[in-house]
């Protein structure tokens, strides 16, 4: 829990300094998703949005992300952080490598999951079978 | 996350090898839509009734006396398997103690432990379903992941089984009571759950009937989405951290369920997200943070239930269209709305507000001015989370007040234009059932007034008297 | 020392007993609280919801608005130095601060017990409705109500420390304190968080909640009674803002201390530099 | 005992004391003096510790310790000039409290209470009591310590008949043990009568220190004679003049201005003319004069 606080302090003084925002973690018990409502229960298809001056806003399936972005457009100078499959460590949006899995159960159904690294991809299991996913369409909300 | 699981689970129902930490997939429990199943457990962990039960013809009534069986079993053949004297089936610890594969069967009667075993993507349970028409019948399911596992098992009926959850696991570690997945017409009825993750999981499982069941001391009370034409009559969903929550789903009616103490961070008595059609009645929805919430959510309505003791008795997103709320009573809560955004075509006509105050003189029945459900406060509230902290605080009922002087400030009112001036009698609405409270500490808190009492008399009687100097009468003997 | 600021306590105790205006403070107090705690059961329609725990919630309400108007009002008229009698109290041989805070103290010892009394009349009636149940939220809110009278005491023997013969002003200041407190901090705190983006708000909104003695004394009071999920979502922020729910309970104890320690240490300051 | 040394208390622009410096002697009973605004009331204060000096300092004791100090206020008892007391609590009470805070045994508190008449009204409220009342149970409060020095504003102004008796009763006892007793007074009377020693205070600043004998003299020589006689002689007044300048006749009578000296000397003189004296009266100066003459010759 402190841990928690002191990355949100950080996060108020960092985005206070206009420093790049941090990702924050996230309570597996009272978390809520801000697209579909669900207490969040797994970091490993999570996401998160950091709007400039915002909240930051958490997801529980990068389909959530895309379904959130659909209606709000994020802000200019946002940043967003998805979790690795693997590891559930906070890769940033630009970073990272989407995968579409048909048939995988995220908790939402999107079958989306992200990867650090096109090798960690290839190691992980769960993106057998999937192809790779535009980003662009993740931030755009699934318009063209 | 399930594809691991499923290529593990897949690897693993050959082998029977503990799993890997890694597969433990702590996640909202979607089961695979393809893959393995546990199939008939390995030799050394069955149950000595596997031998019974591969003995049986299909259509056979095997009662099994009391005593304890130790290991796993496989039920491939549609029968009945009666408990006489309620056997204990212990599992082996290792995966689901009871699986059934075939059409028609029936269990009856037992005390299933799972042994706090197993791992969550295998879906380890207390009983397994995949097939039709299971019968599972007054069965105690202590210590399994999940209680009863519905997977792809049409006509089930779940009766009168008693669940409990696995003390002190974090909820990512244990699975809920009843799962109930790609299953149609159901029936789950007169059902206790317990300290389970979520009491009743339900997704793409539609025509259900759930009725008389009770889900507490859990996270969600009811975990749904993807199910239509479901309905809910006289179950009681408490004291979860997160209450109920139903997405992406239509037609769903709810009669005289309790919704009961559902106090957590993002409790809600009954939330629907995308939900349409949807009608409930008679529902008593009491001390939960918030009562009703609607985001996305269209056509809903609700009639003469009773929601109080909430924080927030509704919380509407105006992303919510023509939802109706008529002849309800709303008793007792600390603020009736929070509205999300701009405005909402909610409509809120002759329901009970406890908070009212305003006089009916003509005797009708109905207040003589109408109910004012928004306020600057509440929008603020409604987009900023933070300001929650100042909900009780005399700054929000000033803006209230002040609201209520100059109309002005809240451009779009929500109105109930005919609120009701007296609570109304709603007979089909349930009692509340409170829960039992240890008597020993019930006996020691009965002191604390009195002593207070006591104390505060004794301080400004002592007080009062002189402790300087000795008062008439005394002196005398000083002089 | 000790026992000389027992005797100014004692001395002050036994005026504020004698005062009409405690007692009528008891009465009302223990009148407002049976109201209230009565009011609830009859809000809760019959349902028997009316624990302890939602009786507290509600007297918590009452004690954020009585007492520390109480306070306020009551340690300013006792505390303002008047001439003839604070001439000849100050003129003795004990340091004023010491004599200040003997009369604090009994102040402080005549309004608690006159809030114990009422919240022991309240408490009896809960329990002959609804049975007992919840005896440390009740606490809680004693509790509450006990820093929140320590709290706007020391205020108010700040503000009373002046010159003497300034005791209209006095009250007068104390009532702008209390009215301050009570609202306009909270709706300025609320009317600049609407004016920013929801980070910078959130910050604002939940430093304000801990900085003021009356928002982090129902900040406190509210997650003591109802748990830390007493302002939903809310409180999950809180939490993280402040780093846990010991955090938290740090942070109003902090506070409130605060707002005791240093007005008390202005009050014994400017009575010293006054000339009686 | 107390020492004022260029003791200066201003408030806001209004200097109530201007570089008082003046030693009251232990063992002495002395009285200040001044007309009302003279900075009486101040300098008391700041003797017992209750005003702090804009400049200079207020010492006392032995040890010199400043008057602010609660340790130096050990040393005094102070009366303040209308005191006040709780209304809620009886006399006894009252004075119970005190003797607590200077820890005086318990024998005192009926001893204070019979000096100041109020046996009969301990165990009323103070509330209940007249002004001479109050004034009487501050005097019981003053008394309670035997302490070195004691302070005294304007102790006679609300004094009943019995106060007065008790007052002078105490102030002797403390002479004669060897206390140090100042205390402010308008009043010429007390000031005469216990006075060993007059601080004459006149805006703010010191105008004099006297005897009691000096005042007596320097009134006196404010004084006038009225010199009654049946006619008018008019040689008589060029006589008269020659050793009292400011006489003249108001009516018959004759009026002759001066010390002592001087009112023999035209008594002589009118004698000498021949002059029937049918009545002789004289008339002490006014204090209010007195003060004046003393500022006019500061200035």
């Amino acid at each position: 829990m402190r841990s928690i606080g002191m990355a949100l302090l950080t996060l108020a003084v960092a985005s206070c300094a206009g420093g790049p925002p941090q990702p924050v973690a996230i309570d597996l018990v009272n978390d809520v998703c801000a697209h579909c409502r669900m207490v969040i229960s797994t970091q490993k298809t999570a996401a998160q949005l950091l709007a400039p001056g915002e909240e930051p806003k958490l997801f529980d399936d990068l389909g959530c992300l895309r379904s959130f972005l659909e209606t709000a457009p994020a802000p200019e100078g946002s940043a967003v952080f998805v979790a690795d499959h693997l590891t559930g460590d906070w890769v940033r949006l630009e970073d990272a490598v989407i995968t579409e899995v048909p048939g995988l159960q995220t908790p939402m159904g999107s079958g989306l999951v992200a990867h650090r690294t096109t090798a960690d991809r290839d190691r992980d299991p769960a993106s057998r079978g999937g192809r790779p996913f535009d980003k662009a369409i993740l931030l755009s909300g699934g318009r063209p | 996350m399930s594809v691991p699981r499923i290529a593990l689970a897949t690897l693993l129902a050959a082998t029977l090898l503990p799993v890997p930490a890694d597969a433990q997939v702590g996640d909202d429990a979607q089961p695979p839509s393809t893959g393995a199943l546990e199939g008939r457990p390995e030799p050394g962990r069955t149950s000595p009734l596997q031998s019974l039960v591969d003995a049986a013809a299909p259509g056979d009534r095997i009662v099994v006396p009391a005593g304890t069986y130790e290991g796993d079993l496989l039920i491939d053949k549609a029968i009945s398997l009666v408990g006489d004297g309620r056997p204990v089936l212990r599992g082996s610890g290792t995966g689901s103690v009871v699986r059934i594969r075939a059409a028609g069967a029936t269990i009856e009667g037992f005390d299933i432990d799972g042994r706090r075993g197993g791992d969550l993507g295998r879906d380890t349970s207390g009983v397994h379903v995949a097939a039709p028409r299971a019968t599972i019948r007054d069965c105690r399911i202590r210590d399994a992941l999940f209680g009863i596992y519905l997977r792809e098992s049409d006509d089930a009926v779940l009766e009168g089984n008693t669940i409990v959850g696995i003390p002190d696991r974090p909820p990512g570690e244990v699975g809920s009571g009843i799962h109930i997945w790609n299953s149609q017409r159901y029936r789950v009825t007169g059902n206790q759950i317990v300290g389970t993750r979520d009491g009743m999981y339900i997704q793409s499982s539609s025509h259900g009937v759930i009725r008389g069941n009770r889900a507490r001391d859990l996270r969600y009370g009811l975990h749904y989405m993807f199910s239509d034409d479901n309905l809910f009559e006289d179950n009681s969903f408490e004291t979860g951290a997160a209450g109920a929550a139903l997405m992406y789903s239509e037609r769903i009616t709810f009669r005289r369920n309790r919704f009961l103490r559902n106090r957590g961070f993002a409790s809600v008595g009954l939330l629907l997200k995308e939900c349409d059609d949807l009608v409930a009645e008679d529902n008593l929805m009491a001390d939960n943070a918030r009562g009703i919430f609607l985001e996305g959510s269209h056509r809903n309505s609700f009639r003469r239930n009773i929601v109080a003791m909430s924080d927030i008795a509704v919380v509407i997103y105006d992303s919510s269209r023509t939802n109706v709320f008529e002849d309800n009573a709303f008793v007792g809560n600390l603020s009736p709305l929070s509205l999300v955004g701009r405005r909402t075509d909610t409509r809120f006509a002759g329901n009970y507000w406890s908070d009212h105050g305003e006089p009916d003189l003509d005797g009708d029945g109905i207040a003589e001015r109408p109910y004012r459900l928004s306020n600057v406060f509440d929008h603020l509230r409604g987009n900023l989370t933070a300001a929650d902290l100042f909900a009780q605080g005399m700054a929000a009922r000033a803006l209230g007040a002040a609201e209520r002087a100059f109309p002005v400030l809240d451009a779009v009112p929500v109105l109930d234009e005919r609120p009701l001036a007296r609570m109304p009698r709603l007979a089909d609405v349930p009692d509340v059932t409170p829960a039992p409270e240890p008597a020993a500490e019930a006996r020691t808190t009965s002191l604390w007034p009195a002593v207070m009492v006591m104390a505060g008399a004794f301080v400004l009687i002592a007080g009062g008297r002189s402790p300087l100097g000795r008062r008439a009468g005394a002196q005398g003997g000083a002089a | 020392m000790m026992g000389l600021i027992w005797l100014c306590a004692r001395h002050e105790l036994l005026l504020a007993a004698r005062s009409r205006w405690l007692q009528w403070f008891a009465v009302i107090f223990a009148g407002l609280a049976l109201l209230v705690a009565g009011s609830g059961y009859v809000l809760s329609g019959g349902y028997g919801l009316q624990d302890f725990a939602r009786t507290a919630v509600s007297l918590v309400q009452l004690v954020l608005l009585i007492v520390p108007l109480a306070a306020l009002v009551f340690g300013s008229l006792t505390l303002s130095p008047d001439r003839g009698a604070a001439e000849l109290l100050y003129a003795q041989p004990v340091p004023r601060w010491a004599i200040l805070a003997g009369r604090v103290i009994g102040l402080f010892l005549a309004l608690a017990a006159a809030e114990l009394l009422g919240f022991g009349v309240a408490g009896l009636a809960v329990q002959y409705y609804s049975g007992p149940s919840g005896a440390s939220q009740f606490l809680a809110v004693v509790a509450l109500s006990l820093a929140l009278t320590a709290v706007f005491l020391a205020i108010a023997a700040a503000l009373a420390s002046g010159e003497p013969g300034r005791r209209a002003r006095a009250l007068a200041m104390s009532l702008v304190v209390w009215f301050v407190a009570v609202i306009l901090f909270d709706l300025a705190a609320l009317g600049v968080a609407s004016m920013l983006r929801s980070g910078a708000a959130s910050r604002v909104l939940m430093t304000a909640a801990l900085v003021n003695p009356v928002d982090a004394g129902r900040t406190g009071a509210y997650m003591a009674i109802e748990g830390t999920s007493a302002f939903g979502a809310a409180s999950l922020a809180l939490l993280r803002f402040a780093g846990g729910e010991r955090a938290v309970a740090a942070l109003v104890t902090a506070s409130l201390l605060l707002w005791t320690i240093v007005p008390a240490w202005v009050a014994a300051r400017r009575l010293g530099r006054t000339d009686l | 005992m107390i020492r004022y040394d260029r003791f200066t208390k201003a408030y806001g622009a209004h200097t109530a004391v201007d570089g008082l410096s003046v030693d009251i002697p232990a063992g002495s009973v002395v009285a200040l003096l001044g007309p009302n605004g003279s900075g009486k009331t101040t300098s008391i204060k700041a003797a017992a510790g209750l005003v702090r000096p804009t400049s200079g300092d207020v010492r006392l004791g032995a040890e010199r310790r400043p008057a602010t100090e609660a340790e130096a206020r050990r040393l005094c008892s102070f009366l303040p000039q209308r005191v006040s007391f709780p209304d809620a609590l009886t006399g006894r009470e009252v004075v119970e409290f005190y003797r607590r805070m200077r820890g005086v045994p318990g024998d005192a508190t009926d001893r204070v209470m019979k000096f100041a008449s109020l046996n009969g009204a301990g165990n009323r409220a103070v509330g209940t009591y007249s002004g001479g009342m109050t004034q009487r149970l501050g005097l019981a409060v003053a008394m309670l310590p035997d302490a070195e020095i004691l302070l005294l504003d304007e102790p006679t102004a609300a004094l009943d008949p019995d106060g007065l008796c008790a007052f002078y009763g105490l102030v002797e006892a403390r002479r004669r043990s060897g206390r140090t007793v100042f205390f402010s007074s308008h009043q010429l009377g007390d000031v005469e009568r216990l006075a060993d020693l007059i601080v004459i205070l006149i805006e703010g600043r010191l105008a004099a220190t006297l005897t009691s004998s000096e005042l007596a003299a320097k009134l006196a020589d404010r004084g006038v004679m009225r010199v009654r006689m049946g006619q008018r002689v008019t040689a008589l007044l060029e006589r008269v003049r020659e050793i009292a300048p400011g006489a003249r006749w108001i009516g018959d009578d004759l009026m002759v201005p001066g010390p002592t000296a001087v009112r023999l000397g035209a008594l002589d003189a009118i004698r000498a003319a021949g002059g029937a004296i049918e009545g002789l009266s004289a008339e002490e100066g006014r204090l209010d004069e007195f003060y004046r003459s003393i500022v006019g010759g500061a200035r």
